[in-house]
């Protein structure tokens, strides 16, 4: 099966340099007080190593600690054990290279479309006239154009989505951590997005974090998947995928290759997802 | 921006629909207009009624027709100590020169102990003691300070406003909404243009719940301060009717203040209108 | 104006005396920042008695309400017109007062009434002197200080404290029966105990009651010297400086009336002075027997 | 094809009585007043019945109007035009009977997961011992016992919708609408809360209106599938799905009827996609 | 309830993590406490050399040792109207009491109008001349209308306290989010219901925001009222000493009002601490 390698990523980080991993978190724990007053650990001797340039996607059981990790590299947490480095430095706060779609909506509810999208080159001290464009200019990319100059309160939940993706997309971050982007899009606007984003990155060589629910998805879109176990999380498993690049999202998923790398993945995990749910059902019932 | 709805069997065009919500909203206008008048008018009328049957004294508590009677005198005849209108604009210009003081003073304040948590722990406990302090104390010690003039009034009408103004930005700038201020940062913004751009924005409804309220105070204590020494000004007609026994003066003149309050709030409503429009209306507001 | 005021001595001095005890009386004494709102309370029914100017009496009678002044504290206002030491080398008299601001406690005072005769007595025209009401105590001083009024009319302990200063001087005296004469052109009864005609009515027991203790106080005074006051008053009235306080006490000692006796011709001159200035009593007809009685000081021992 | 009946759902609403409709939609319109002043459309003509007992599922494009029709059935806005019928009276505020998870984020933040999910008990006057019981047996069908005393900001998205369930389900709702509930969830657990809802819905009897973009869950769990138009949002086709029940979520992809199911209605709905996306597109750019 | 974070290379356990976090904590504490003490002896230090120096004059602006030395006569021989607790204990009572009347109705009265648009509509200019109303005069109408005992007092920190936290309630009450709002109705809340579970909660940043800043207004309406007219209380101690040209009495009376107001302040931050506990730390405080 030559497009689809199994392996245990241990690669220790390089040193500092030109050739140094966009991303890397080497043994990194992160845990959190609960109310009862008791450390819960969210993340164990946690290691990742992103390339430059290479697009890593994160998959696993909801609750295990995607949205924590992406938040540690964005320097917004700190590990409370390990370390997090970018392009080679230990992240001491927020890095300009990094664009972050959150999970949860962090739109500025008082601006407009226009005016959120164009917030990032402003922030950025690009003169106005020029964010402005830059801004239509993606607005209509995600297909909004009608909707400049509404408030994000009277967007649907999919077109707030898209505001996000516009205003993160807008800045070219050299790196790009999504946090479930597209869950809320229908499955043709999700197509339309994910061509856009292959198209990004493909353009500006990113390296990039996705982190999705949808295995297919995941395998569609990566050069690696990350698959993290439940519970305090560790990486269970890496899979590269190697399909084809560039690859078109509307083709993709009748393609025969990607079928059997989905499979594949799929009777890999299925062992993992059983103890998993087992275990949550233990402690559910 | 409201939603415009109407329960009808009939599909209603677009002007329909705009003329019914259009009429709907005159007709509540008037509604509480009215119930605004009726209320003014019942209780006027039932102080008049009061101070004629003697209930209750108008040597203490004047009566509509000797405060209204005394307005008359003061527009025709001028007060004591000139013109009506003098008295007014200066008391309205230390008010509005002690607001506006204050007002910013209290938001830069309440914005950089609210962003910077060790300034906050230090000042917060200075700033707590200020406040307890005797307005009445500070005006003798402020005419001491800058004299019988302006300034003390002014600074008066500060040490109302301050207060209210900082108490609600600190706690606006703390309240904003952590997720906003992070998806700023990443996006690129300085410290600088997220106190400008995530934090104002987000702590302006409290800024301006505390400005409503503290213009009545800037009136205040501009008034305060007429009281303790002044050649002009609404608070010495206040005083002066006091001294002659005077309580239709003194009620007059508080109508006065009333009136000039009103006007005062009207524009900042009108402002407040221009800044929160971006606001969703609450569903059980929805017509 | 406040209880620490000496021109008002003698009520807290009656109580630290223990004479409202010894004449069975429960007495409590309660401060008022103004006299005006003395009066509204004592209307009001809050309070029974006040201390305070005679001169509300009658101005009180020109809007309906009767009250009446049992025992006379003073026969002199206990008011003295500071002048500014910068102005006083050629301020010799009112007169040449003419172009000033004149600092007043507050418009429609008994201060505004008196510095406003004393004005005309010195053939001042009303637009030839602006008031500028600055209140009592360190305002007056600061007013001074601040060359915002030329001169001004205060009480101690004002006086004693810029006399000491040498921030102002003496222009005109009232703090003695003699000089007020001579000023005013007649006695100019000041302090003094009232009460609601319609009380003194029901009351008169207690009435007589408060008259003797004042009594008694006012004979006290006649015959203690300053010091000896001073010693019986708390202690909060001369935290600042005592030497001042009793040498402000010693000075106008003369001003209290010896038995609580209205002086002879002293309503007529608080009369002519007010209906000279108030607006309220110009054009009404007072009837100044009605606003004191000496039926009670009379039968005190 | 006797599984599958295309047919556009034109019965005119019942009298009002024992058999009528749990949820009726007549010609109903909303529009919008948009940041330019002019109104927009977001519902036009719109009918919908569903019956007692029935379980639909509705799906169309992002922004096209879902959300506004759960919105129009709670009462919570009103219909600019048209009628809106629950359980055959007209809508005049919010219907005790009615249950609605929310799209985006409604917890009580300051809430624990336990008194969150108590509330709806407890506003309805059950007393306090008893809405515990329930919340905690609640909790742990959706696997959270452990984070009972969690604050919704200590939860992750998944978990925080799943909180969301819980609060809504326990009241057993007469009428359950549901607006992508489950789309913040990973495969498992997804899998685990759909057969949750079924077995409610199939002991209580509730009808069910269901928001969902994707297609396959759509028909895996409906007994009718909506499928709206883009632009304003009017009902393109209704479709019945009689695959037999009960159904197990996790068989039932693999089930041989159902992919073909999926595959008509792709292929039904392709050319109606292509119009949707050329029409975005062309008022995109 | 804060999130534990430690740069570290070796992995800690959890009691490593405790004990940094317990000592960076303290660390903090212990900064903030200096910093506090050492602007205050600076302030002192500054004003005594100032007054010795003669740069500013002791008459006027006493001096922190006249200051010190009059409260410690004050503690030991007790004032002129009796012992100095018992000052405190009076102007106290009206204080707490004006305040819990003030802050129970201005939530009370802002929740009402903050829920009902129509009486919101009518009523809220009527508040507004209410606030326009200078304290002082109205310190005056109390004292006629209540006598001079302590509910006057009262009334006047009453009507201190209420335009601040009526204010803040009101506005609180429309800030409230409305998909909560609509969960809470759907969930099956009775409008009451909802305004005790989701209104005044999220509220309840607002009026704990505007309790902090009234109570010292409480504080300075009951020492006003004191100020016109009072047996006891240490308003009535400031007006004495005032009179008596006593600046340190003056002064050492209001510092003694500044340590009543931090007492409550410390109460009240205990109380908000409790009630907020539910809040996420800012990503920016996280340590
Ligand atoms: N502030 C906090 N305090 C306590 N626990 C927390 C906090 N933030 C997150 N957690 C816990 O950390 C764990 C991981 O959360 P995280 O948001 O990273 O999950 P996730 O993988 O993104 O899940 P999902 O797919 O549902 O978004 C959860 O169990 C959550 O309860
Ligand atoms: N308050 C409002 N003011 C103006 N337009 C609004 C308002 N609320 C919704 N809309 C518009 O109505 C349309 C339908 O929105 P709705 O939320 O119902 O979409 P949806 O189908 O739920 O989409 P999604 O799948 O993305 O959640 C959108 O175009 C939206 O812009
Ligand atoms: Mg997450
Ligand atoms: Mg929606």
């Amino acid at each position: 099966m030559p497009l689809l390698t199994p392996s245990r990523d241990v690669q220790r980080p390089a040193a500092a340099g030109a050739a140094a991993p966009a991303i890397e978190l080497v043994n990194v724990s992160r845990r959190f007080v609960t109310p009862e007053g008791k450390a819960m650990t969210a993340l164990r001797d946690f290691d990742m190593v992103v390339g430059q340039g290479e697009f890593a996607c994160v998959v696993g059981p909801t609750g295990c600690g995607k949205s924590t990790t992406l938040n540690l590299v964005t320097g917004l947490a700190r590990p409370s054990a390990g370390e997090v480095r970018v392009m080679g430095q230990p992240v001491g706060g927020v890095d300009p290279g990094v664009g972050f779609v959150f999970q949860t909506d962090a739109l500025f509810p008082w601006r407009s479309v226009l005016d959120n999208v164009a917030a990032g080159p402003l922030y950025r001290g690009v003169p106005r006239k020029e964010a402005y464009e830059k801004a239509r200019d993606w607005i209509a990319r995600v297909h909004l154009a009608k909707f400049e100059q509404h408030y994000p309160h009277q967007l649907s939940g999919g077109m707030r989505k898209r505001v996000a993706l516009a205003q993160t997309f807008i800045n070219e971050p050299k790196i790009l951590l999504m946090d479930e982007p597209f869950s809320a899009l229908d499955v043709q606007t999700r197509t339309l997005m994910q061509d856009e984003l292959l198209a990004l990155w493909s353009g500006t060589g990113a390296s990039v974090v996705f982190v999705t629910h949808d295995l297919e998805e995941a395998v569609a879109l990566a050069d690696k998947v990350y698959v993290l176990t439940a519970g305090p999380a560790t990486v269970k498993t890496v899979f590269n995928v190697d399909l084809p690049r560039p690859r078109v999202m509307s083709e993709i998923r009748y393609d025969q290759h990607f079928v059997e790398v989905c499979k594949v993945i799929w009777d890999a995990l299925r062992e993992e997802v059983q103890i998993g749910q087992q275990r949550t059902m233990d402690s559910g019932h | 921006m409201t939603d415009m709805t109407m329960p009808s069997r009939a599909v209603p065009s677009s002007e329909d629909i705009e003329t019914a919500a259009r009429a709907a909203l005159a007709r509540r206008k008037r509604l509480v207009v009215g119930l605004r008048v009726g209320i003014l008018v019942a209780v006027l009328a039932g102080w008049e009624i009061s101070t004629r049957l003697e209930w209750i004294d108008p040597f203490f508590f004047a009566s509509p027709s000797g405060i209204f009677s005394q307005i008359a005198i003061w527009i025709t005849d001028g007060t004591s100590q000139g013109p009506l209108w003098e008295q007014v604009l200066v008391t309205l210009e230390e008010t509005v020169l002690g607001f506006l003081i204050g007002a910013v003073g209290g938001v830069a304040c309440g914005i950089l102990l609210g962003r910077n948590k060790l300034l906050a722990d230090v000042f917060s406990i200075y700033i707590k003691i200020a406040n307890s302090v005797p307005r009445v104390v500070l005006g003798s010690i402020f005419i001491i300070a800058f004299g019988l003039g302006m300034a003390s009034k002014v600074a008066l009408a500060v040490v109302m406003v301050f207060f209210v103004v900082f108490a609600n930005a600190f706690q606006g700038v703390r309240e904003a909404d952590r997720a906003m201020i992070a998806n700023a940062q990443i996006l690129g913004a300085s410290p600088v243009q997220i106190t400008r751009t995530v934090i104002i924005p987000s702590a302006m409804s409290w800024i301006l719940a505390s400005l409503h309220v503290s213009f009545g105070f800037a009136l205040v204590g501009a008034v305060v301060g007429e009281f303790l020494g002044a050649k002009k000004g609404i608070g010495l007609l206040i005083s002066t009717a006091q001294g002659a026994f005077n309580a239709n003066g003194v009620f007059a003149a508080m109508i006065i203040l009333a009136v000039v309050a009103l006007v005062v709030e009207f524009a900042i409503t009108w402002v407040e209108n221009h800044l929160v429009r971006w606001k969703p209306t609450p569903f059980h507001e929805q017509t | 104006g406040g209880m620490e005021k000496q021109i008002y001595l003698p009520a807290v001095l009656t109580e630290r005396l223990g004479y409202f005890k010894d004449e069975g009386l429960d007495v409590e004494l309660i401060n008022s920042r103004a006299g005006v709102e003395a009066e509204n309370e004592l209307l009001a029914g809050a309070v029974q008695g006040v201390v305070g100017f005679y001169d509300h009496t009658i101005d009180l009678q020109s809007k309906g309400k009767y009250i009446e002044s049992i025992v006379q504290f003073s026969q002199a206002p206990g008011e003295v017109e500071l002048v500014s030491t910068k102005q006083a080398a050629n301020t010799k008299s009112f007169a040449d007062l003419k172009g000033k601001t004149l600092g007043v406690t507050g418009l429609g005072s008994s201060t505004d009434f008196l510095t406003q005769y004393l004005c005309q007595r010195a053939g001042l025209k009303a637009g030839d002197y602006t008031l500028l009401p600055v209140g009592a105590g360190n305002t007056f001083v600061a007013a001074v200080k601040q060359d915002q009024i030329a001169a001004g009319m205060t009480t101690e302990p004002t006086i004693g404290r810029m006399l000491k200063t040498g921030e102002a001087s003496i222009l005109v005296d009232m703090r003695t029966p003699e000089a007020t004469e001579a000023a005013l052109g007649g006695p100019y009864p000041a302090a003094s105990f009232y009460v609601q005609s319609s009380w003194l009515a029901k009351h008169r027991d207690d009435a007589t009651k408060l008259a003797n203790a004042f009594v008694r106080t006012l004979r006290f005074i006649a015959t203690h010297s300053a010091e000896e006051i001073a010693e019986k008053m708390p202690a909060d009235y001369y935290q600042g400086d005592k030497a001042l306080y009793v040498k402000g006490l010693a000075e106008g000692k003369a001003q209290f009336t010896p038995d609580g006796r209205m002086p002879k011709n002293g309503p007529e001159t608080v009369l002519k002075v007010l209906a000279a200035f108030n607006k309220n009593i110009q054009g009404k007809p007072v009837d100044l027997a009605k606003t004191y009685t000496t039926d009670f000081v009379d039968a005190s021992r």
